[in-house]
């Protein structure tokens, strides 16, 4: 798929990024994992009035500080130092994940391993290979109320959204979105919606790097990268 | 008023063996000096309960590659490679639990609470071995408390009867692991005199605190 | 960034019959001025959850007198009379709580817990109708969360985005509510810009606040 | 018995909250409740370096503020206006209890309507009388290190160590002391036993103002008031 990426002269990952940020509301809680899925903070403009919490005990997250002025003591999930808006607040990992688990946290969003025709997520465990630990995902899986997963849609060939996990599950509950360099993708009781493609891709291409099933509407318009 | 202890003073009264609870996540907020304190006495056989295992040469990672550590009960081990290749060489017993529920749990052993009902981990791995109890047709994991024979917690500052303040994302698992051990040390970035953290700003009480670590040398 | 509402309006937001956890103890860090909006407002069929229903003529004893409340869940009542009187006389249902096993109930509600096991009552009225759980041989009450339609919250400083500090004895019940109701109606002694409460002194996360009371007229 | 107070020239409730603070120890996290309790707190040296919680929110309770200086936002569990020692801390009602109930409280202080041979305590509602609530006194008793009653001997010439509660248990959980305008008694495995008696007082007078059995030794010394 890189040659496609590479016309629409976009990286893969900010076309995930870009595309995810569309999602989030103004004025709402939001929670970004490590990696692809804190990109997605570029894309949202102040103006959005969001917050954005690291789970490790902050509201309020801001970009990268300016060379030389790094806190030691300010820092986000992945140990990067950060900065704090205005507005900001300090907050322990209790309150942290009182928040997260008590249903205040209005979207989360976390990469993926695999994700199935259920909706299942599983990011924590490869057995036997690599084991990382949860850290916050389970928590933020059952309890953010919107979970959005930021993925590439292919891991070495391998179509990371399957008919079932075959990893260690991080929740019993159905993610709400899935988006990926090629589609987005909608989880519900009837099982994967294919709701947009991204820009030059094919409705076939998709379905052919997808081993899971995909429902197909009749028309799956391209993705807004605005 | 406290009396100023060094870190191997300090260090000297944990034995092999103690469960430890140790503040911090990747390293930030972490007692650092309480850390290089029992990697130079030598301790072994540590039960560590914190979030995470740092990285190596860091934080707790340092207690990691020292081999103080028999066992950890945390969250993530996945930027501590060292972690993970003393748990699949069988050197290192690793719990992972949620990092919400292991922050309950640590919670509850402070506050007195028998257990806790939580959602995170049902139909997962985490489930295995629990009871499941359900409420008003909800299904909850009963999860239960853990407690240290040590906390050892970071602080931003200090004063003379122990209160303590904390700053920005150094806070994590510091104020609560201060109410979970039987013998809690803090160190401090700095110790001010009474009065000077005024009561609001207080976020462990001094009461909670046994030992406080003297200004480094 | 929060709009200013008037307690008035406030109050015509608060449907007849809701469920309110209220601030307050012995209406030291009580919200008053949206207790009087209620108060004129004539709201009917409450059920309260509070600390305490303060004293006849203060606070939520306010709400009592005028007949606003069907029922409260409170841990005392003893310094007023006509809440005693009105439980006697079978127009307010009164459930009383272990002042302890209350702010944890709330706060289960708010962080999304399904219950907490607890010691107190054990052995007393409160047990009775309860599920008794053991664990390595000790006997925990099952206690369940609760949770407001409404929190009516008393702060010391407010910012424009709703962060808010306490102060003192006013503490109290207010951090825990703000975390346990679908709508947190905030009242605070001033106002402030954004930047002025620093990250490390707010106490209660502007996003959890809803409704913040404009300057008192 | 009123007779026999005015002859040591001091009055019952001073007489038990001096003999009360004797037992509080330098260095310890101390609940007085409202009433009698609190007025332990004077006869406690400050230099002992005891901490008093009010449990409505304040580590290091003082004593009553200068005339015209009382702040609306510091006030003890009664509602009554107090100071806070340096080193004070304001914590909310779920640190509060947390205390309580996570076993940092040393001791606690509390008045009693009735006390029985099993050390249980009754001190939260008379049925169809006076119904006040627990508020904290629950989780005191069933929380704090060290319980301590502190009452009258007996109300309205009806002696309030009985042998088995009327009255319903504020805890299952067997109180360590009772000190009372006549005596000192230790609750036990074996039941109550007279450790001290008031100056002047008789064991025979305290064992017939007593519905309760007491073990009596056959050394029972007199109260230290100092």
């Amino acid at each position: 798929m890189n040659i496609e990426m590479e016309k629409i002269g976009m990286d893969p990952k900010e076309r995930i990024a870009r595309r995810v940020a569309q999602e989030i509301v103004p004025g709402t809680l939001v929670n970004l994992g490590v990696g692809l899925p804190s990109m997605v903070a570029n894309y949202v403009p102040a103006e959005r009035g969001v917050f954005f919490q690291a789970e490790n005990g902050v509201i309020g997250l801001g970009a990268r500080p300016p060379e030389g002025m790094e806190d030691k003591d300010l820092t986000d999930a992945g140990g990067g130092f950060v900065t704090a808006v205005p507005g900001a607040a300090s907050i322990d990992s209790a309150m942290s994940f009182g928040l997260i688990r008590g249903g205040h946290l209005d979207m989360t969003v976390l990469g993926g391993l695999e994700v199935d025709e259920n909706g299942h997520l599983a990011n924590w465990k490869v057995p036997g290979k690599m084991v990382p630990g949860m850290g916050g995902a389970m928590d933020l899986v059952a309890g953010a109320r919107r979970v959005v997963v930021a993925m590439q849609h292919s891991a070495r060939g391998a179509s990371k959204i399957v008919p079932v996990c075959t990893l260690p599950l991080t929740a019993a509950r159905r993610v709400d979105l899935i988006v990926t360099d090629l589609a987005v993708i909608r989880p519900g009781e009837d099982g994967l919606t294919l709701v947009e493609r991204a820009p030059g891709v094919s409705v076939d291409a998709i379905v052919e790097a997808t081993t899971a099933h995909l429902n197909v509407p009749d028309n799956v318009p391209e993705m807004r990268l605005d | 008023m406290k009396q100023a202890l060094r870190s191997s003073e300090a260090a000297e009264r944990m034995p092999d063996g103690a469960t430890v609870l140790i503040g911090g996540f990747m390293g930030v907020g972490s007692p650092h000096r309480m850390i290089d304190a029992l990697v130079a006495r030598g301790i072994r056989g540590l039960t560590i309960v914190a979030n995470d295992t740092a990285r190596p040469g860091l934080g707790i990672g340092k207690l990691i590659t020292a081999g103080a550590v028999a066992r950890v009960i945390t969250s993530h081990i996945g930027l501590n490679p060292e972690t993970q290749a003393r748990m699949l060489a069988g050197e290192i017993e690793v719990d992972l639990v949620p990092q919400g529920t292991l922050v309950e749990r640590i919670r509850a052993g402070g506050v007195g609470l028998g257990g806790i009902l939580t959602a995170t981990g049902l139909g997962t791995e985490v489930e295995e071995g629990k009871q499941v109890i359900e409420i008003e047709g909800r299904r909850y994991l009963l999860e239960l408390p853990i407690r240290g024979d040590f906390a050892l917690i970071a602080a931003h500052r200090a004063d003379y009867v122990g209160n303590l303040e904390y700053t920005l994302t150094a806070h994590n698992f510091n104020p609560i692991m201060a109410l979970a051990a039987d013998t809690v040390i803090a160190e401090a970035e700095a110790i001010v005199p009474v009065g000077v953290i005024p009561p609001d700003a207080v976020k462990t009480p001094g009461v909670l605190v046994d030992h406080l670590l003297g200004r480094a040398a």
